[in-house]
């Protein structure tokens, strides 16, 4: 069996994260490939939607990060953020889905490092929490497997 | 009865309002009315079996009633949260309806219980509900009754977090199942006063219309984070699914977490902002790294 | 008389699944909200529960699932491939399915071999047996079989009708494919010439509606205050035609599945949408709740009648108990009634 | 039908080393949608930039997408060239294959791959991308200052110099802040008034600057560009039009005896006054709190009991009924400069600020222990004491001043973490100016380090030791009291490693510098942020030290931190010079990147309104054709927006959308990873 490759999907803002994964390929951090990235201007336009959609469409994680508290692009984006996604935890949490599938962080712009340890660490943990999928229970075609 | 039917009166009569909304006895127990008559006012009822939040008739997407004229409305304390919420939303001016509150003695509901006539329970959403008596209203009619017991919400949420998390989802999953995307608990939610709902957007088609697991754990993710900090407990969804997904404990869960993280309970204050759309600088962040 | 046993249905059953059949039936659910059975795919034969009265659901979705693939399609730079989806197979037995059910199964024959014939409708009607158990009583007094021309015992629809007697069931082969099913299990069944297959009647007097005067008003009565006043209360929320054993709308879809590739779906809906007929222009014909209620109505009983000759309702009255709001279909049709004999 | 073009660069090796980027081209090639795709050694150069732009007219493109570097590295250019082929600048993306892909990772295969998703990601965002027109705003030029102390003063003359309108607001009944009540200023010891007196001046007399002093900032509408401000001027009880300052009612009032607040309690005023002889409007204002004529009436004695000053005034100035009045200003731009307050040791605190006061210093109330402002005003010759510097209890020189710095600065217990920056400055002035006057006088200074750095800041300090004699002492003070006619201060000396307690003749403390109270306030009413303490928060800390979160807004001097007269001044000039960039356009160019509202959909829950940073959204009437309101809607406006998107996550029905990073673009990103 081939080894597992995760997929992961990575929401970031464009002031704060982007800039800092970008600072991390100036630095020539090597880091794990799964990550594909989302730009957004801001924390505050993630909207749990999007992750929802992202495992929908065959993501096995997702990570969401931007600005630390306080530093935010528009003053406070972060914030509001943060309560949405507080909230969206415990409610994935709740329903039996794994919370651990998604990966908060804040990264500064001048956290090249941390988003390599985000990356690396959020790829770790999908890889041992292995495949996740999402069913239409369509008969007969085997499409899509069930949920594991 | 008597005092709420003779109000009802007082107010046709003084055309103060020109509908009063309450409940009236059929052949199935007891339903909405719409009493614009004296002898429609006499025919009112209040007991245990008046479920029906009657402020989901408040909404401005309910354009025949707007028609009917200005309403007066009988609130229990759920209800009274509803309305609240409503006002709180902008989708209500508190003078555009008079508020009749009565005190609840909460409601019954099918299932054998001791000391309760017939096959009756107290609902678990009401031995749960942090206010009976409403304090949002004009007028406040009826009597307290005894404190209606069981185990409520709470324990059914504690019970299914100390579930595996694997068992969570089993459970979830096969409640979700039973979804057929009919709407039902949205289109009776006193507090789903979208004029779209996001669910029927299609350009981009975030939730998918199609009642398979993909689409059901959508939809339903997304009504419960849209009613985080805004439900009520009124319990309207859960009673209009005909499926019977259980969505009152999931409702439950997140006014839980708004109550743990963010100290928000929904009252019948309108001046009390919901949670989201504000924010504390030292809000948790227990999960973020 | 065939005669078969509480015992032997239940056996009847396991042999089916023993044979791989699909064997739906009455069963409890775990984990809903309200007590009570559902139709569901039996895993077991001791699953099989038919002494909970009307299942809280109909039976139509065995043969309109309330999703389903009607094609597959790939994208390339070049072209789209379609890929139909696998005819339904496998045989499929229904024990313990309620006359109103059987009956809306037929009602919906109509419609959906009427024009164009509906394949996946009748590749699943065809591969399935209805084994239909009449009702002692009724399930409560939502119940008005009896006042759309069926009956606790009527057989339309159905292949087997059962009959309760002490310890069992006196068996009615009505099709062919219900004396197959006999003929299949000769182990299960057995004669007993004293038994007799009486028919049941609902034990209320004479008919209080008169379809015929319903649907000439109705004609006569699209503009009417009336519509206003039935819909008051209705939320829109569309449950009752959710639970209704022939309300058949659908909605169909477009999902993607991957980038490239993605499914067209066949999904249930409901004319109490307040979006159902939302045209793209933004415009919408039946704005207002009592335009849509009067629609549900004007179907069943103006519409329907007018080109089928039955009305799109078998009276077991699941609308009425799964309204939120109190909304009384039998009620409104005794208003109607009533209203259509006053004015000759 | 979509054309989409893929352009996909090597950068020399820099991409090209670990991403095969003719495989990427050639990948793409056969996506849906995508009309032409190549690849180019490097793709921003001229002879790169000329190929997409061709590619673009021969292929009729209907989008672009440029796999090379960051976005934050060449979104501009490619959208220029993109705009220079006829194509709408938003309808070119830009895929980062360099950053996020061949600098991270060196397995060719797997980068290869990686880059060829994210172009795939790209490709289908830039499907759902519209063409956006960029947002022009007409700008009224004219700038409000709020604040006339010297960084205010500077920004209103250099705007007004640079023939930009200028209304200054001050809360004072003069400008000059608080330079105006210092003796010298470091490190030259030029005093302070004649060099700031002329600029006052200079502001009274420019016939671009429109002063509102004795007067505050009301309500604060509008957005860059088109601000609108209401001023509310406070009651003077003197009709400006009239007085022409002679001093008469000064004169002529009886109740002398109203503690100064210019000169820090230290001297007296009468209840009607100008705050110092060169005030700028020279123009007095009645205390109505002490003014005997309003306490009678407030007393409910109908009689005037006192007029002296109208009686005095020979123009008839005097207006007893005289109320605060508002005037409304359209502005395009604002400069903050507020100033600041010196923290107080007292028992009393502002509320919710977190601070506290200091007991161990008896809380203010030891008499002989003083703050900086107050040694100021002893040291002026204009002040009180003629410049003197005595003993405040009995007049007396003293002759051993103990000067405490970091008081309550540096200080987290007491809620004030940072460094107030230019005590270290003015203690060491306040000893030359100490021992300057009394030549046989002790000055000892205790301080936690001395930090002078700035153009001839050390070598002052260094002055201050080396050739005035202070002795300095290197740790806190922790205690003072009152011992008969002296001051006891128990202390200690950290490097010397010795217990101290000295006998003080005066003690001064270095007490904190904190904003101006009701700096948040203001704040709020411009949408400007604050930090933890009150200052106000600037854009970015290095690169936009003078420009706010809200555009339009600028900010200058000890409002934004603690600052010297130096720094303030050049904040106000580099605030100006913004201001005057903004106005050398004749129209605004915004971004199009800003949210809009579907009216047809909106519910008006105006919870888009509530996460709103930057008070972008607006309620607006829909009507029908009767003209009866049918809803009401949220509205963003354009010129405020600053496109962060918080609108659309918090929409429950989704009926907001940001341009640029629309739901459907969003969408088609996450659709492209399966």
């Amino acid at each position: 069996m081939a080894a597992f490759q995760p997929k992961i999907t990575a929401f970031v803002c464009n002031w704060c994260t982007y800039t800092g994964a970008d600072l991390a390929g100036t630095s020539r951090l090597q880091m794990a490939p799964e990550v594909r990235i989302i730009r957004l201007p801001c924390t505050g336009r993630i909207d749990p939607l999007f992750i929802i959609k992202a495992f929908e469409r065959g993501a096995d994680g997702v990570i969401v990060s931007g600005c630390h508290p306080a530093d935010c692009h528009y003053n406070h984006g972060n914030y509001h953020a943060r309560r949405r996604f507080a909230i969206f935890r415990d409610l994935l949490d709740f329903v039996g889905i794994d919370p651990r599938r998604v990966i908060f962080s804040w990264v500064s712009a001048s956290e090249g490092g941390k988003w390599r340890d985000v990356v690396d660490g959020a790829t770790a943990t999908i890889r041992e929490l292995g495949p996740c999928r999402t069913d239409t229970g369509d008969e007969g075609q085997g499409r899509l497997a069930c949920a594991s | 009865m008597r005092e709420l039917r003779e109000l009802a009166a007082r107010l046709l009569e003084a055309n103060d309002v020109q509908v009063v909304i309450g409940w009236e006895e059929w052949g199935r127990g007891v339903r909405p009315a719409f009493a614009r008559t004296l002898a429609e006012a006499d025919r009112l009822v209040f007991d245990q079996r008046c479920v029906h939040n009657l402020a989901t008739y408040l909404h401005p997407r309910r354009k025949h009633i707007r028609r009917l004229g200005r309403p007066a409305v009988v609130v229990k304390g759920c209800d009274a949260r509803a309305a609240a919420g409503l006002i709180r939303d902008n989708q209500l001016r508190r003078e555009d309806v008079v508020l009749i509150g009565v005190r609840c003695p909460g409601m019954w509901v099918e299932g054998g219980a001791e000391g309760l006539p017939g096959d009756r329970k107290w609902a678990d959403r009401c031995v749960s509900c942090p206010q009976r008596t409403p304090t949002l209203c004009d007028h406040l009619v009826g009597e307290d009754g005894p404190e209606p017991d069981g185990p409520g919400l709470e324990a059914q949420v504690e019970r299914l977090q100390a579930l595996p998390m694997a068992e969570r989802w089993a459970f979830w999953s096969s409640a979700f199942e039973r979804c057929v995307r009919c709407y039902a608990c949205r289109e009776v939610c006193p507090l789903c006063f979208c004029d779209r709902c996001l669910a029927d957007k299609s350009v981009p088609q975030w939730i998918e219309s199609s009642p398979h697991q993909r689409g059901n754990v959508a939809w339903h993710l997304a009504r419960a984070l849209h009613l985080a900090g805004r439900c009520v407990g009124c319990g309207e969804c859960e009673r209009a699914c005909p499926a019977g997904i259980p969505l009152s404990i999931l409702n439950a869960r997140l006014q839980q977490s708004v109550r743990e993280r963010f100290e928000f309970v929904a009252s019948d204050d309108p001046s009390v902002p919901s949670p989201i759309g504000q924010f504390r600088v030292d809000d948790g962040q227990e999960f973020i790294r | 008389m065939t005669v078969i046993s509480e015992a032997d249905l239940q056996g009847l059953a396991a042999d089916l699944l023993a044979a791989g059949s699909t064997v739906w039936g009455p069963a409890r659910v775990p984990g809903t909200s309200r007590p009570g059975v559902e139709y569901r795919p039996l895993r077991e034969a001791a699953e099989l529960d038919l002494n909970a009265g009307l299942p809280l659901l109909p039976l139509k979705r065995v043969f309109l699932p309330p999703t389903e693939p009607l094609f597959w399609w790939e994208r390339t730079a070049a072209e789209v491939r379609l890929v139909p989806p696998a005819p339904p197979s496998g045989r499929v037995v229904v024990i313990g399915a309620r006359p109103c059910d059987a009956a809306g199964a037929d009602a919906m024959d109509r419609v959906m071999g009427w024009g164009c014939r509906d394949e996946l409708w009748f590749a699943r009607r065809e591969a399935a047996t209805l084994v239909t158990v009449a009702c002692e009583r009724p399930a409560d007094e939502a119940c008005f079989c009896a006042e759309v021309g069926l009956g606790p015992s009527h057989p339309r629809g159905s292949d087997l009708l059962l009959v309760a007697r002490p310890g069992g069931y006196a068996v009615e082969e009505i099709t062919e494919k219900g004396r197959a099913l006999v003929a299949a299990y000769p182990h299960r069944f057995r004669e007993d010439e004293r038994a007799t297959l009486d028919e049941l009647t609902a034990a209320e007097g004479p008919a209080r509606i008169d379809l015929a005067a319903v649907q000439r008003w109705l004609s006569d009565h699209f503009d009417d205050e009336t519509w206003n006043e039935i819909a008051l209360r209705c939320h829109g929320c569309g449950a009752c035609a959710s639970v209704c054993p022939a309300c058949h709308c659908f909605d169909i879809v477009d999902e993607p599945d991957s980038l490239l590739a993605g499914t067209r779906r066949r999904n249930w809906d409901s004319c109490q949408a307040s979006r159902f007929t939302v045209h793209a222009s933004g415009h919408n014909p039946r704005e207002g709740q009592h335009a849509r209620v009067r629609q549900r109505v004007m179907h069943k009983f103006q519409v329907f009648p007018k080109r089928f000759g039955r009305v799109l309702c078998t009276g077991c009255g699941r609308c009425t108990r799964a309204c939120p709001a109190g909304q009384d279909l039998f009620e409104t049709l005794t208003l109607v009634s009533a209203r259509a004999l006053e004015t000759p | 039908m979509a054309r989409i073009g893929v352009f996909v660069c090597h950068c020399g090796e820099n991409i090209g080393r670990t991403v095969d980027a003719s495989a990427v081209a050639e990948a793409l090639r056969s996506h849906p949608g995508v009309a032409h795709a190549e690849d180019y050694r490097y793709m921003c150069s001229d002879p790169g930039q000329t190929l997409v732009r061709e590619a673009i007219a021969a292929n009729r493109l209907t989008g672009v997408v440029v796999a090379a570097c960051s976005p934050h590295m060449h979104e501009r250019t490619f959208r220029k060239v993109a705009s220079a082929a006829g194509l709408n600048p938003f309808l070119c993306e830009m895929a980062n294959i360099r950053e996020q892909c061949s600098w991270i990772h060196d397995d060719r295969e797997q980068a290869t791959r990686k880059a060829t998703a994210i172009t795939r990601t790209l490709v289908e965002k830039v499907k759902a991308n519209a063409p956006l027109d960029t947002i022009r705003i007409p700008i009224e030029r004219r700038a409000l200052v709020i604040g006339g102390g010297i960084a205010g003063i500077q920004a209103a003359l250099d705007l007004a110099d640079g023939g930009a309108e200028v209304v200054l607001v001050e809360k004072e009944s003069s400008i000059g802040g608080h330079m105006s009540q210092l003796s010298e200023t470091f490190p030259t010891l030029d005093c302070s008034q004649c060099i700031l007196t002329p600029r006052m001046v200079e502001v009274a007399q420019h016939p671009r600057i429109r002063l509102y002093a004795y007067s505050e900032v009301e309500e604060v509408s509008g957005y860059i560009g088109n601000f609108e401000v209401k001023v509310r001027r406070k009651a003077r009880s003197v009709d400006e039009a009239l007085c022409n300052g002679c001093g008469a009612c000064t004169q002529a009032c009886p109740n002398r005896k109203v503690p100064s607040e210019f000169e820090c309690g230290l001297g007296k005023r009468p209840a009607i006054s100008v705050p110092f002889p060169q005030a700028v409007p020279n123009l007095p204002v009645l205390d109505r709190a002490r003014c005997a004529r309003f306490m009678a009436l407030r007393k409910g004695i109908a009689k005037a009991v006192c007029g002296k000053c109208a009686e005095a005034c020979t123009r008839g100035a005097i207006d007893f009924g005289q109320e605060d009045r508002f005037v409304t200003e359209k502005v395009g731009a604002i400069v903050v400069a507020t100033g600041y307050q010196l923290y107080s040791i007292g028992k009393e605190q502002p509320e919710g600020e977190g601070l506290s006061g200091y007991g161990e210093y008896g809380y203010g109330a030891v008499p002989d222990v003083i703050d900086g402002l107050q040694l100021e005003r002893l040291a002026s010759a204009s002040g009180p004491t003629g410049g003197r510097i005595v003993r405040p209890s009995d007049g007396r020189v003293p002759k051993r001043v103990v000067f405490l710095q970091c008081v309550g600065s540096r200080d987290p217990a007491r809620g004030i973490p940072y460094c107030s920056k230019i005590c270290c400055m003015y203690v060491a002035k306040h000893v030359m100016l100490y021992r300057h006057k009394v030549h046989d006088g002790e000055a000892v200074v205790f301080y936690m380090d001395v930090r002078a750095a700035g153009k001839g800041y050390d070598e002052f300090t260094r002055r201050a030791i080396e050739e005035e004699g202070a002795i300095y002492r290197r740790g806190r003070v922790a205690r003072l009291w009152r011992d008969g006619e002296v001051v006891k201060v128990q202390g200690f000396d950290t490097l010397a490693g010795e217990p101290l307690l000295l006998d003080a003749d005066l003690v001064v403390l270095a007490t904190a510098v904190r904003p101006q109270p009701g700096i948040r306030a203001l704040a709020q009413k411009l949408s400007v942020s604050c930090d933890q303490h009150g200052f106000i928060n600037e854009a970015h800390p290095k690169l936009r030290p003078v420009e706010t979160n809200t555009a339009g807004i600028f900010v200058a001097g000890a409002c934004q931190a603690p600052r010297d007269i130096p720094e303030s001044v050049a904040m106000g000039s580099a605030a100006a010079a913004k201001v005057l960039g903004l106005f050398s356009n004749a129209e605004l160019e915004r971004e199009p990147t800003v949210a809009r509202v579907d009216a047809a959909h909106c519910a008006g829950c105006f919870l888009c309104e509530r996460v709103c940073p930057y008070g972008a959204v607006g309620r607006r009437e829909v009507r029908d054709r009767a003209g009866r309101v049918l809803k009401v809607v949220a509205e963003v406006n354009p010129g405020v927006c600053q496109g962060c998107g918080t609108c659309q996550a918090t929409c429950p029905g989704k009926h907001v959308e940001l341009q640029g990073f629309t739901d459907e673009q969003i969408y088609a990103e996450i659709a492209a990873l399966g």
